[in-house]
């Protein structure tokens, strides 16, 4: 899916936005979602992630600029068109989970779309699944773990059935294994599925790592875009939008300009860290009996 | 203390009594509760205020539970009772020295005590095996079909899901002011009672915000959707039926002794 | 007891007495009272019926209220149903009455009437009466047109007079917030006391009837309406300080 | 501070809590936090440690066990004198500024003590100063971002003087410098101010690098309690708890046990992993000319 290029599914031009009490969120931010990529904003808090989002699926409205889905301006679409094609999970999962139980919250949105009900249990059937997730189909809402209601308000708006998905802070507040797990989940929706993926997040080890581009913001500007490889090259950049090197890169950065070791190019996942990492250490040095049979834990 | 009844926990337990179609569990209580109201003797309502209990004991809720639930309508019952026996003319059965003070009790004061009071442990009874058996959506659900108003029904279901949320926000919100000495007196508890509740009216009201971007953008134009659930159907409108019978049955049968 | 107007100066003072008895027994009883609620199973089935036919319109009249404003806006609902649950919530707090030495539960209807207006306050008493009556095994089905009609539509309306008439008059917001919510919570009780008096009570004796519940709930709920007023007042306050714009009648209020 | 040892701050003995509805929090939870140490607590998402905080600070009564605080057991305490050796901050910022200002919330705990009015105004000083706050003093609390609303929330609890600080989550939803400079002010508090800190997280990479102890809670048990190194060591419980390594530390472990590099020990932090991963690469490989001037950013 990947390969079809450089039709543009989402795509802001120029648009600046003022809170009421005047807090300047945006300003002047172009924005660009190839169609079946994986594209994340990445941001220091308050640097108007939320607030660019919102203005993509049309809850605020920029006062100057334009937003086009698929090309087409949004201004000018019915939100039923605009909704069918566009999903978007916030980052509190309470405050997206409004029936009473998960079968029903997931159908929320089918319904609404007039749907016929054996379609609707269909696709509820078919999201809950997809977020691994069909075992609490009859649960009450408020009955669940913060990470099962993240899945399941994921799976509100799969149900839809949305080209696009558009995330806030996905894994924010998630442990370890929650945070892998939504990773991947979205990794697969992209990959399998076709579907073109936006999200904003200030987590910087795992999920930006998996997107085709990255839009970097700073007090409301775009202030950078492209790659992983990319935007981590550019540290000053970095340092004055508020991140930081994920820590893997951070210390083959280091051994590379502290101590001299010739690292080829910036490794930003632990594989490829292992691989510019044993090109500097003598096949002599390694003892074979240290060697583990390899699990599954490779990231 | 009154929050933690708040509960449904135990309509998710299985139990024979939570499969039944909520549809008929709501007419058939309704209907019961009408008959308790109207025994004249206390016998029909006994027997509900049993039917009760062995329905709680056998949906496995906590006896704990139970009796938290009773306390505050038996105290009510009990209160009516002593109103009405020393306070209603009559022939005097007995008499109480109270505070130096005779306090007659009468006979015809005793036996409308006694079915009042026993009307409302019978209905209470049956309202809650009732909620105890019946998940909140499925009444919901009922209600809709029945031709209850749908504006009241989606504000009752956005309450019954919210409230739950809200009350943890609160109980945090206390816990915060608690820990920073907020309750250390009369009069700072009540300034922190009253911003505690201020601040729990703004949080849901800035919740309101969000939970409604998060509806406009899953397609909602104003009203929520719901699934009717299918006719009744023959051995749906047979089983109400035939409860109601024999319910009517027993009551005439327990009227008549 | 005789009806009131043959009482003897000796009966008088009996009555008393048995009044003061069932006030002992009433703030003795260790869960709150149900001076605010109508339990379930205490009214004829002849006056519960009457009473949902009283309630039913104002009711009908929230629900239209939120018909004409979901039209206009769509986030009136969910805005309704949020606040619905917070007013629920705060009615579930427990505070402690100084004078009885109890925990009692404030109706919250005062603030619910400042912030919503009087016919969406009928309507979301009725939802909450509901709910408590199922959940909490507090007040009734049967009573619930009494409930609401005592608490959302009583306690509203006055609430929402008291305050608007305090604020017209040139009292301050907090005084007349205050008022609001004292006045309320009284007005709640008073309709309670009435509508049971009114039922348990046989013919020419329901005045003495309606003055023993009265006496009997008084140890509660004269001090609890005021702590009711403060807390009312602390959170209006609170609101319009944090966020003056969100407390815009307009937005919430019912004035349509 | 640190030296001082041994003295229990803190401390649980077989403490059980089932609530209302029947979620059993907490099963026989021993729990020490000494005097002058930082102590973390590790888990996945709803294993019990917000309960186990709560359960410190008496906001839950434990069915059984007993919650001492320096030696007393604090169902004897009143809750002046509690509150007065124990602060509380919570997760949710936003739960817990009640104030219309920055100022009066930060003087809402010392009022509350009966100080003069000098001494408080003081104290809110102080205590701005000491989370970086004092800027915003006069501002209004809604108006706040939410890093900012985290160390005033923080500085509404130090201005009280409490010797001990239990923080639940105190880093969540920050963003890289957020999460970096709160760790440093808990950490500067510890060391400086001689504060006995104990927090509770599940975040990995950062915070409970500085913990003295690490107890790692599992469905509501304490399951196991160590340094760092010794935490993370066993790999078999920190799967079993859903956790899992420092991604630095994940780098070399698998670099030790995929490919055979002997390094010694399992470095936690980026620094120490330098020094290892060094020991293993010639003198001769390394190329002095990419050495830049290091600046401050070493971790
Ligand atoms: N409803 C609002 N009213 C006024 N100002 C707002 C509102 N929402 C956000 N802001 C302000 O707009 C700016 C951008 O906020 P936004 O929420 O978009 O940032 P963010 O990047 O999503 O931050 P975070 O990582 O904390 O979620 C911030 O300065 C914020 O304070
Ligand atoms: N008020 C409550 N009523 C009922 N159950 C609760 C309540 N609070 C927490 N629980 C349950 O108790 C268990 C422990 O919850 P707790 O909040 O202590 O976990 P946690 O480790 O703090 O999780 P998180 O990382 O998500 O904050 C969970 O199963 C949770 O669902
Ligand atoms: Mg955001
Ligand atoms: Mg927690």
């Amino acid at each position: 899916m990947t390969q079809q290029n450089s039709r543009a599914a989402l795509e802001t031009r120029g648009i600046s936005f003022t809170y009421q009490e005047g807090t300047k969120a945006l300003l002047d931010v172009d924005f660009i979602a190839q169609d079946g990529k994986f594209t994340a904003l990445l941001a220091s808090n308050g640097s108007g992630k939320t607030t660019l989002l919102k203005a993509l699926v049309g809850l605020i409205k920029p006062q100057t600029g334009q937003v086009l889905v698929e090309g087409g301006d949004i201004r000018s679409m019915s939100s039923a068109r605009l909704y069918g094609k566009v999903g978007m999970v916030f980052q509190n999962p309470d405050d997206q989970l409004f029936a009473p139980t998960v079968a029903e919250d997931v159908a929320f949105g089918p319904r609404n779309m007039d749907l016929p009900e054996a379609e609707v249990k269909a696709r509820v059937e078919e999201a809950l699944f997809k977020v691994c997730a069909g075992h609490l189909a009859g649960k009450a809402v408020h009955h669940l773990s913060y990470g099962e209601k993240k899945r399941v308000a994921l799976a509100g708006t799969l149900a839809m059935g949305p080209k696009i998905l558009i995330l806030d802070e996905p894994t924010a507040g998630l442990d370890p294994m929650g945070e892998e797990g939504m990773t991947r989940l979205l990794s697969d929706l992209n990959r399998e599925s076709g579907v073109t993926v936006v999200l904003a997040t200030h987590s910087i080890d795992l999920l930006p790592l998996f997107a085709d581009r990255i839009f970097v913001l700073k007090n409301g500007r775009a202030i950078m875009n492209g790659t992983a490889e990319e935007i981590f090259r550019d540290q000053e950049m970095l340092k004055s939008a508020g991140l930081r090197l994920p820590y893997v890169s951070a210390l083959l950065h280091q051994l590379k300009h502290y101590d001299g070791v010739p690292i080829n190019g910036l490794p930003l996942t632990i594989g490829e860290a292992r691989k510019r990492m044993l090109e500097h250490i003598p096949e002599s040095a390694l003892v074979k009996s240290l060697i583990k049979e390899p699990d599954d834990e490779r990231t | 203390m009154l929050f933690e009844l708040f509960s449904d926990i135990f309509t998710i337990r299985q139990s024979r009594l939570a499969f039944i179609d909520a549809r008929v569990k709501v007419i058939v209580a309704l209907g019961a509760v009408i008959l308790t109201l109207a025994a004249s003797s206390p016998l029909f309502p006994a027997l509900m205020l049993t039917v009760g209990f062995i329905g709680a004991y056998m949906a496995s809720v906590p006896a704990r539970h139970v009796v938290l639930r009773f306390a505050a309508p038996a105290g009510t019952a009990l209160l009516i009772l002593l109103l009405k026996t020393f306070m209603t003319p009559g022939e005097v059965i007995g008499i109480f020295k109270f505070a130096g003070l005779g306090m007659a009790a009468t006979e015809e004061g005793l036996r409308q005590g006694a079915l009042i009071s026993a009307r409302v442990m019978g209905a209470v009874a049956v309202l809650q095996l009732f909620s105890f058996v019946t998940p909140a959506h499925h009444l919901f659900r009922s209600l809709r079909w029945m031709g209850a108003p749908k504006g009241w029904v989606e504000v009752a279901m956005l309450v019954y899901r919210f409230t739950f949320d809200i009350f943890e926000k609160a109980a945090e919100i206390g816990s915060a002011q608690r820990t920073r000495l907020g309750y250390s007196s009369a009069g700072r508890s009540l300034a922190s009672a009253g911003t505690l509740a201020g601040a729990v009216a703004l949080g849901a009201m800035e919740k309101a915000e969000r939970v409604e971007e998060a509806m406009l953008v899953r397609g909602y134009s104003g009203e929520i959707p719901y699934d009717p659930p299918p006719p009744l159907g023959a051995a749906g409108i047979m089983k109400t039926a035939g409860s109601l019978v024999a319910l009517g049955a027993l009551f005439i049968i327990l009227e008549a002794i | 007891m005789g009806t009131a107007i043959t009482m003897t100066e000796m009966k008088r003072k009996r009555f008393w007495m048995k009044v003061a008895l069932f006030a002992a027994l009433l703030a003795a009883w260790p869960t709150d009272a149900a001076a605010m609620h109508i339990t379930e199973g205490i009214l004829p089935a002849s006056w519960a019926g009457i009473w949902f036919v009283v309630a039913a319109p104002f009711v009908f009249l929230g629900l239209r209220n939120l018909r004409i404003r979901s039209a206009r806006s769509i986030h009136v609902k969910p805005l309704i149903g949020l606040t619905g649950a917070a007013v629920f919530v705060i009615s579930c707090m427990p505070i402690p009455v100084p004078v009885v030495g109890a925990t009692a539960h404030p109706c919250g209807v005062g603030l619910a009437a400042i912030l919503m207006g009087p016919t969406i306050t009928a309507l979301i008493a009725s939802v909450a009466l509901t709910l408590q009556a199922l959940f909490l095994a507090h007040g009734g089905l049967s009573t619930l047109g009494a409930n609401t009609m005592s608490m959302g539509v009583i306690g509203g309306f006055t609430g929402y007079a008291v305050f608007h008439m305090g604020k017209r008059l040139g009292a301050g917001t907090w005084a007349s917030a205050f008022a609001a919510g004292l006045i309320a919570d009284w007005a709640t009780y008073s309709g309670t006391a009435l509508f049971m008096s009114l039922a348990l009570a046989r013919d020419g004796e329901w005045f003495s009837m309606f003055l023993a519940i009265m006496a009997a709930f008084a140890p509660t709920q004269i001090p609890l309406g005021v702590l009711e007023g403060f807390i009312t007042a602390g959170a209006y306050r609170f609101i319009m300080r944090r966020r003056p714009e969100v407390a815009d009648v307009d937005r919430l209020g019912v004035v349509a």
